[in-house]
């Protein structure tokens, strides 16, 4: 019995995630107990007891938020079931971190990062001198994402003098206020020549709003965003959006893998990330320190999915 | 005479709602004005044919609320509120989007087609809403429920329904004639308040033309009383609940034409507190009574700058909570009658200390 | 006689938007004297009372209360004082039982705690001592109209106050019922408390008061011995007037060829409080009801008009059985209804005098038969003029009139709809005496035109001076029907009273 | 002469008392609905005395915040910002302990006057300046919300050695498998009811409430003391949102700005599930307790099915929530034509 407790149904990039999650097991012809916590935390709480009381031998859990499952999860070590953590890392106090089997979820920073990094390389790629106006759409405050890739790409920004961030609002990850919020941008700011939206949804409502001002989304503005979903693809292809710093939900396999692992009496590495790249409309532009360069978005969208 | 006659008519503006409404508003578009001129201006941008600028946002943004702020407005005069309408716009937009798409496994790449003609797709978006209006006006006059646990059953549950509708994704389209609803022009306005403009022109003829909105008002103040003067309260009751769904579809597919895509999760996500927020700005009274539709509007748009103002200025979107709270304190606070009679006392002492001076 | 001033009030005056309600009007109280407080609807009485007992601010004046000046802001601090009051309106609360409206506030304690048992046991002693039988832990809504005021009067008595105001609290009892509270009031005055009386029965007035003080337009009149004045000279002071035609009224003549308007065949109400009433009123019939308190006549009414559905028996219009089943349906069939409880079925007090009068007409022209303003306007104008509605325009709330004046308006919206059919329960209940000789003669003058009139009333000899038929009710049932006019009110008692010699009609 | 028939005052009488039909009603519901989930789920656990427990550990927090609202409710009010002072007390305490190194016993004082403040604040707003109530705790909450957001926008852990145990107390039941247990936020919440439930009955304080949910025209005019008692109503429920943030911070040792969002609906419809009339006049605190019960057993069953996608989770919910209703209505109908 594997039972799953997912934060909810926030996004696009979640139901692929829980739908990836729950078929990787299911298929891997274990029962599932599936429980959706609908953006709350307590909720999430009263799952993992529902769990242990029925007795479930593996947890697959997401935290909706940082810290506050000390007790929870307490009785999960108690009660012994291995737990195993995707997509986001709780904080605990308990000391070590032997209460998690192992973690297995995107690198916040680095994905920001990379997207820095492809901003500064694309600008040189193409000549651009002097200074590179950054409109940053962020995600919803206070969340993992949003402060890892914030911080990711404020690396990039902080060694690089010539990139300046002239307005910065966040736009809860959410199409309609990133559209919004953009909206406003291009009003208040008199000369934009970046988007950096900290998930697709919302840079691909900022294109509506780019539009509707008269210019020219991907040539008048560069926009990257973050995720990697299938609707970007489609918008890079279409040229009318640039870039995009992938974040997988694909990780029922990996679920699968460690379950299988540990009936076998295998150990794993605590943390594990997933592979993740950059794509774009051409390709070829370096994205981190050690040289990778991002993807051709059309050679790869065949096999997106979500 | 004459003079008094004017007398009694500033009186009687400085008392309405609505008076202080607009001051708050202008107050706010002050201090954007000082802040920053160019908040104001506006140009027009040939590539949309339409104007372009701050305030057309505001009018354009507000759309949303302002339309389901009209049905709110009707359900608050019958002393009842809509909980649903948030999620009754996330079924409109899943609905139509289904019909547009109808491609739940493949993902193909969204284009300028549609399976479905879009009079067919607005129809059924709009008359599933209507349906679901009616289940909540059911609940509430056939089977007494109080309003606020009869619509909570669709706020819950609405949002479950659109997202079995999409099968829980959200679906692009690129559909022209369906992109138009919110990014077309007319008369070089944005649709969206062309069709706010044509939602509030209805809403007034149909209630303020013919008896409806005396209907409306008598069953809300006194239910009883309306029962023993021979109006069926029961339907009327079901009829307002019944035009707030139908608000509701309408604001729906103005929300996902904005995103040419559907969002089940967040659309329209807390529309239901703002509507009520409006309609009690504009003097609308939560037990039921008088209805005033500038004065919604009104609210609206207060509640629309508010958010814009953040936006354009960047302030910290965290703050946007507390300066609604603020903002909608001061202005309810000028509103309410203790206030409202201080003043009113005040200005009469001052009158008759004018008058007294004036015979000497 | 030595009685002190107990309460004074000097140059009291107040407005309201639109009106000057109290302009200087003085008033002075001794202990141990029942002084009446007259006018006609609106004349200011209710308002004097609650600035006394700090409901309204006055705006200028001065209140002496046992030797020191006092400014009350709210009843509680009144109450508190030792002014007790029963206010016009029925002001109790509909949720608690009989027994707590009673003693909230004031409930009896134990060990810190409510006692609830000595508080029900006082409660219903109390109740006994007005000869109501009723279990007291029931909640107050379930009972009628009359007992809500008992309980009302019954809790202002048992407060231990100095003075003691009582705003029409006669208005909806019958003659037992007002028997018993004089004699209680009379108890009251030995013990030395003030009262103030106010009430549009001016029989009751002589029967009990001691000096009378008339309001008019709020302005003070002046001040009487109720020994050195007669009747008609306080009528003429009220209304300001001669008026004694209005004790001239002639009953309607019914031609003898006359068709039976409305025939109601064995209704009742299944397991109700009413069953098996017959009853029929003729083309231009004014019938009248008769009864005690909760003999159905109320409930007759409203199953004649839909209100309450009746679930037996037959109702015939013009000889066609007709079904009513709701308001609407009687509506349809040109029956029009004056409801008794003024407040819950009546006035829809948040909207205008304009819109109460006109929502029943245009309620049967439909919806998209709006009637315009100006017509509105003319209807409105009509009715206020015609049933001498005081109100500084037609745009103020219905809420805010006084409770006479409320009442004709709900009368203007029935008669706006120019029925065959009218019933009216208890129409004149809280009317001046000049309003109500009007509503009588408005009565008669419709029954002249051949509309037929149901009348219920709990004042007998109104109904004997005016109705053609007199039905009278016992416990739920029809028990007798006699002539009008002929009939004396000593007659129509001893029918009343009849075989049920119940309770204990002392 | 016959003397009218005194109704005994057996306890049985005072039990069949009508006005207690909405209670029974929740109760009878509430049976129904545990019998069926014990019927589908037995096999799964749902029948232990854990899992019953658990409905209480769960939902203290709701249900010490509904405590306060059903007395808010029932003076005709009603109370939006309970979800957001209680994520702030949380605040309050993960802020002032983790960060500024306060004592959290001195934060939840600090979070019991500022919560108190502004319900007497809210109160004062509705009462004085007659604002809807509405409205007025709207503001309320936006405010609230908008402090914890300027406190921290991110969630902080509370790491405070006799916090900690008090957070893990519990009184465990003897005998039982699987291990079931009662902890002081269940205690907190059955105090809780009962203080509530005491209040509204045996005190005078109480008897105004209904009086003026009743009416509160008359309440006022009767010489009650109107202003006072609403704006101490308000009053309460911020301390009893405070004691719920406090409960909530106990029960996941964090404070978050974003906690407890929409906890006002479930708080609100917790007590009207209870039998408590949003119009006013009508409320009993056991109704609301088994109201809390009834409304944390439908994700209970939704849990133990597990199999549910969220949304159809979510549909299920309204239609479990719309049985409930219905089948109250027909218990109360069919009870009241038995009356008459
Ligand atoms: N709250 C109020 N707001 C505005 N006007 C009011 C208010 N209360 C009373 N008035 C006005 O004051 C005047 C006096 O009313 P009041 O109730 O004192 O009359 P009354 O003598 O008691 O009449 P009745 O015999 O009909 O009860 C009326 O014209 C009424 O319309
Ligand atoms: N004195 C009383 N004692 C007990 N019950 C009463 C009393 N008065 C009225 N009732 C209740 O009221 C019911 C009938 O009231 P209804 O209003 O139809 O009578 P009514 O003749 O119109 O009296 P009213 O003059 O009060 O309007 C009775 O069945 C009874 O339950
Ligand atoms: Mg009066
Ligand atoms: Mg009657």
């Amino acid at each position: 019995k594997v039972a799953f407790s997912q934060i909810g149904q926030e996004s696009d990039w979640r139901t692929a995630n829980t739908d990836d999650v729950k078929k990787a097991i299911v298929d891997a012809g274990w029962e599932l107990i599936y429980d959706d916590a609908q953006q709350k935390q307590e909720n999430q709480v009263k799952a993992l007891r529902n769990f242990i009381t029925q007795g479930v031998d593996y947890i697959v859990f997401t935290a909706i938020v940082t810290t506050g499952w000390d007790d929870v999860l307490a009785e999960v070590k108690e009660a012994e079931i291995p737990l195993i953590l995707i997509d986001r890392l709780p904080e605990t106090s308990f000391g070590n971190d032997d209460w998690y089997t192992c973690y297995f979820g995107g690198d916040f920073p680095f994905e920001g990062y990379k997207a820095g990094m492809w901003v500064k390389n694309y600008f040189e790629s193409i000549g651009h001198k002097g200074d590179i106006n950054i409109v940053r759409l962020s995600g919803t405050t206070g969340s993992d994402p949003q402060i890892g890739r914030t911080k990711g790409f404020d690396e990039v920004v902080a060694a690089n003098p010539n990139m300046k961030i002239v307005y910065d609002q966040t736009g809860n990850f959410t199409r309609a206020e990133g559209q919004a919020v953009m909206e406003a941008a291009l009003k208040a700011v008199p000369k934009i020549d970046v988007l950096w939206a900290e998930n697709d949804d919302m840079a691909l409502g900022a294109i509506e709003a780019i539009k509707a001002a008269g210019k020219v989304p991907g040539k008048d503005i560069i926009i990257i965003g973050c995720d990697a979903v299938k609707a970007a693809f489609e918008a890079i292809v279409a040229g009318e959006m640039n870039a995009t710093s992938e974040c997988t939900p694909l990780m029922g396999a990996r679920v699968v893998e460690v379950i299988k692992g540990l009936e076998a009496g295998q150990t794993f590495d605590k943390v594990v990330h997933p592979v993740e790249y950059v794509y774009d409309m051409n390709g070829g532009i370096v994205i981190d320190d050690d040289g990778n360069v991002s993807l051709k978005a059309a050679d790869h969208i065949n096999e997106r999915l979500y | 005479m004459m003079r008094k006659r004017m007398k009694l008519d500033t009186e009687r503006i400085t008392k309405s709602k609505l008076f202080w409404a607009i001051v708050a508003e202008l107050l706010i578009l002050l201090v954007c004005l000082i802040i920053r001129p160019d908040f104001f201006s506006i140009s027009y941008q040939p590539s949309s044919g339409m104007l372009y600028g701050s305030l057309i946002d505001i009018l354009n943004r507000s759309s949303e609320i302002t339309i389901i702020a009209m049905g709110m407005m009707l359900v608050i005069a019958t002393a009842g509120t809509d909980l649903s309408v948030g999620s009754l716009v996330a079924v409109s937009g899943a609905l139509a989007l289904r019909l547009m798409r109808w491609d739940l496994d493949l993902y193909p790449t969204p284009g300028d087609w549609s399976i479905t003609p879009l009079y067919l797709v607005i129809a059924a978006s709009l008359g599933a809403c209507l349906l679901m209006g009616s289940f909540n006006g059911l609940l509430v006059s056939r089977w007494n429920m109080q309003p606020i646990i009869a619509t909570l059953i669709l706020m819950v549950a609405g949002r479950g329904i659109a997202q079995v509708i999409t099968g829980g994704k959200q679906m692009t389209t690129m559909f022209s004639p369906f992109k138009f609803i919110a990014h077309g022009s007319f008369l070089y306005l944005p649709m969206p308040v062309i069709i706010t403009a044509a939602v509030i022109l209805v809403i007034y003829l149909s209630t303020r033309r013919t008896a409806f909105g005396l209907f409306i008002e008598s069953v809300g103040v006194n239910r009883s009383a309306s029962r023993v003067s021979g109006l069926n309260a029961r339907r009327i009751i079901m009829t307002v609940y019944m035009i707030s769904g139908f608000l509701a579809g309408i604001s729906g597919l103005i929300y996902s034409s904005r995103i040419i895509s559907n969002d089940s999760n967040n659309a329209g996500q807390g529309y239901e507190m703002d509507a009520i927020l409006a309609v009690v700005i504009g003097g609308g009274n939560m037990a039921g009574g008088k209805f005033n539709i500038a004065g919604t509007v009104m609210g609206s748009l207060i509640i629309r700058t508010i958010i814009t103002f953040v936006y354009y200025f960047g302030v910290a979107a965290e703050a946007i909570m507390v300066f609604k709270a603020m903002i909608i304190a001061v202005v309810i606070i000028l509103q309410s009658e203790p206030i409202r009679r201080m003043l009113e006392k005040r200005s009469r002492m001052r009158r008759s200390i004018q008058g007294g001076a004036l015979h000497e | 006689m030595t009685e002190s001033v107990i309460l004074s009030m000097q140059g009291m005056e107040i407005s309201f938007p639109g009106v000057k309600a109290l302009d200087r009007v003085d008033f002075t109280l001794r202990s141990g004297e029942v002084h009446a407080l007259l006018g006609e609807n609106g004349a200011g009485k209710s308002t004097l009372i609650k600035c006394l007992t700090g409901v309204h601010r006055m705006d200028a004046g001065r209140i002496m209360f046992d030797g020191s000046e006092i400014s009350p802001s709210s009843p509680q601090e009144a109450m508190k004082m030792g002014i007790s009051t029963v206010y016009q309106e029925i002001n109790l609360c509909p949720n608690l039982t009989v027994a707590e409206n009673i003693f909230i506030g004031r409930q009896p304690m134990k060990r810190s705690q409510i006692d609830w048992k000595e508080m029900n046991r006082r409660a219903s002693e109390l109740m006994e001592r007005f000869n109501i039988h009723i279990d007291v832990t029931r909640p107050l809504d379930i009972f009628s109209t009359a007992v809500q005021q008992i309980v009302s009067i019954a809790r202002a008595v048992d407060i231990q106050a100095k003075v003691l105001i009582l705003d029409e609290p006669t208005s909806s009892l019958d003659e037992n019922e007002v028997d018993r509270l004089f004699r209680v009031m009379e108890g009251l005055k030995k013990e030395g408390l003030g009262i103030i009386f106010i009430t549009h029965f001016l029989d009751q007035v002589f029967r009990i008061a001691d000096r009378i003080t008339v309001l008019r337009n709020g302005q003070l009149v002046g001040t009487f011995e109720a020994g050195g004045i007669t009747k008609l000279d306080l009528v003429t002071r009220m209304i300001g007037k001669d008026m004694d035609a209005i004790y001239n009224l002639k009953r309607p003549d019914v031609a003898k060829d006359a068709g039976k308007m409305l025939e109601a065949d064995r209704i009742g109400i299944t397991g109700g409080t009413v069953g098996d009433i017959s009853l029929h009123v003729k083309e231009g019939e004014l019938l009248g009801f008769a009864g005690l308190l909760g003999s159905g006549r109320t409930e007759t009414a409203q199953m004649l008009f839909g209100v309450t559905r009746a679930g037996k028996g037959s109702i015939r219009k013009q000889g066609k059985t007709i079904r009513v089943r709701h308001p609407i349906d009687a509506i349809g069939q040109k029956i029009a209804f004056c409801p008794e409880d003024r407040k819950r079925d009546g006035i829809i007090g948040d909207l205008s005098v304009r819109e109460n009068i006109m929502l029943v007409t245009q309620g049967r022209r439909g919806l998209f038969r709006p009637m315009s303003r100006q017509e509105q306007v003319q209807l409105a104008e009509k009715y206020v003029k015609l049933l001498g509605i005081m109100t500084p325009d037609i745009e103020k709330k219905v809420g805010e009139l006084s409770g006479g004046n409320q009442q004709k308006v709900i009368l203007a919206r029935w008669m706006a709809t120019d029925p065959d059919v009218l019933i009216l329960d208890e129409p004149t209940r809280g009317i001046d005496v000049g309003a109500k000789a009007e509503i009588q003669r408005l009565m008669i003058e419709l029954c002249g035109k051949g509309v037929s009139v149901l009348f219920i009333s709990s004042e007998l000899d109104e109904i004997i001076r005016c109705a053609n038929r007199i039905l009278i009710m016992r416990d739920g049932e029809k028990a007798a029907e006699v002539p009008g006019g002929s009939t004396t009110q000593h007659e129509i008692l001893s029918i009343i009273a009849g075989e049920g010699v119940q309770g204990g009609v002392a | 002469m016959s003397k009218p028939a005194r109704t005994r005052n057996t306890l049985l009488n005072r039990l069949m008392n009508p006005k207690f039909i909405m209670v029974y009603a929740t109760i009878v519901v509430f049976l129904l609905i545990y019998t069926i989930g014990a019927l589908l789920y037995g096999d799964k656990g749902f029948t232990t005395l854990r899992t019953f427990l658990n409905l209480f550990i769960d939902n203290a927090y709701v249900g010490i915040s509904a405590v306060g609202m059903t007395m808010v409710i029932i003076t005709g009010g009603i109370d939006l910002s309970v979800g957001a002072v209680a994520s702030l007390t949380g605040m309050f305490i993960a802020y002032g302990n983790t960060i500024l190194g306060i004592d959290p016993f001195i934060c939840i004082a600090f979070s019991i006057l500022i919560g108190v403040a502004l319900g007497l604040a809210m109160g004062a707003m509705i009462q004085y300046l007659k604002v809807p109530a509405f409205i007025a705790t709207l503001t309320g909450m936006f405010f609230a919300r908008g402090v914890c957001a300027l406190i921290s926008r991110e969630s902080i852990a509370i790491n405070h050695a006799a916090f900690n145990e008090l957070a893990k107390w519990r009184i465990k039941i003897p005998d039982v498998k699987p291990l079931a247990y009662v902890n002081f936020n269940v205690l907190l919440f059955i105090v809780m009811i009962l203080i509530g439930a005491y209040m509204l009955q045996a005190t005078r304080f109480g008897r105004n409430v209904y009086a003026i949910g009743g009416n509160e025209q008359s309440a006022s005019l009767m010489g009650l003391p109107v202003n006072r008692t609403k704006v101490l109503v308000y009053g309460f429920n911020g301390l009893c949102s405070v004691l719920a943030g406090v409960a909530y911070a106990l029960y996941v040792k964090s404070g978050w700005n974003l906690s407890l969002q929409g906890a006002e609906l479930d708080v609100i419809s917790s007590a009207v599930i209870g039998g408590t009339l949003l119009t006013g006049g009508v409320g009993y605190m056991f109704g609301t307790l088994f109201g809390v019960l009834l409304k944390s057993v439908i994700p209970a069953l939704i849990t133990f099915n597990g199999t549910l996608l969220s949304w159809w989770a979510k549909i299920g919910t309204g239609v479990l929530l719309l049985l409930f209703i219905g089948i109250q209505r027909i218990v109360v109908s069919a009870s009241a034509r038995k009356k008459l």
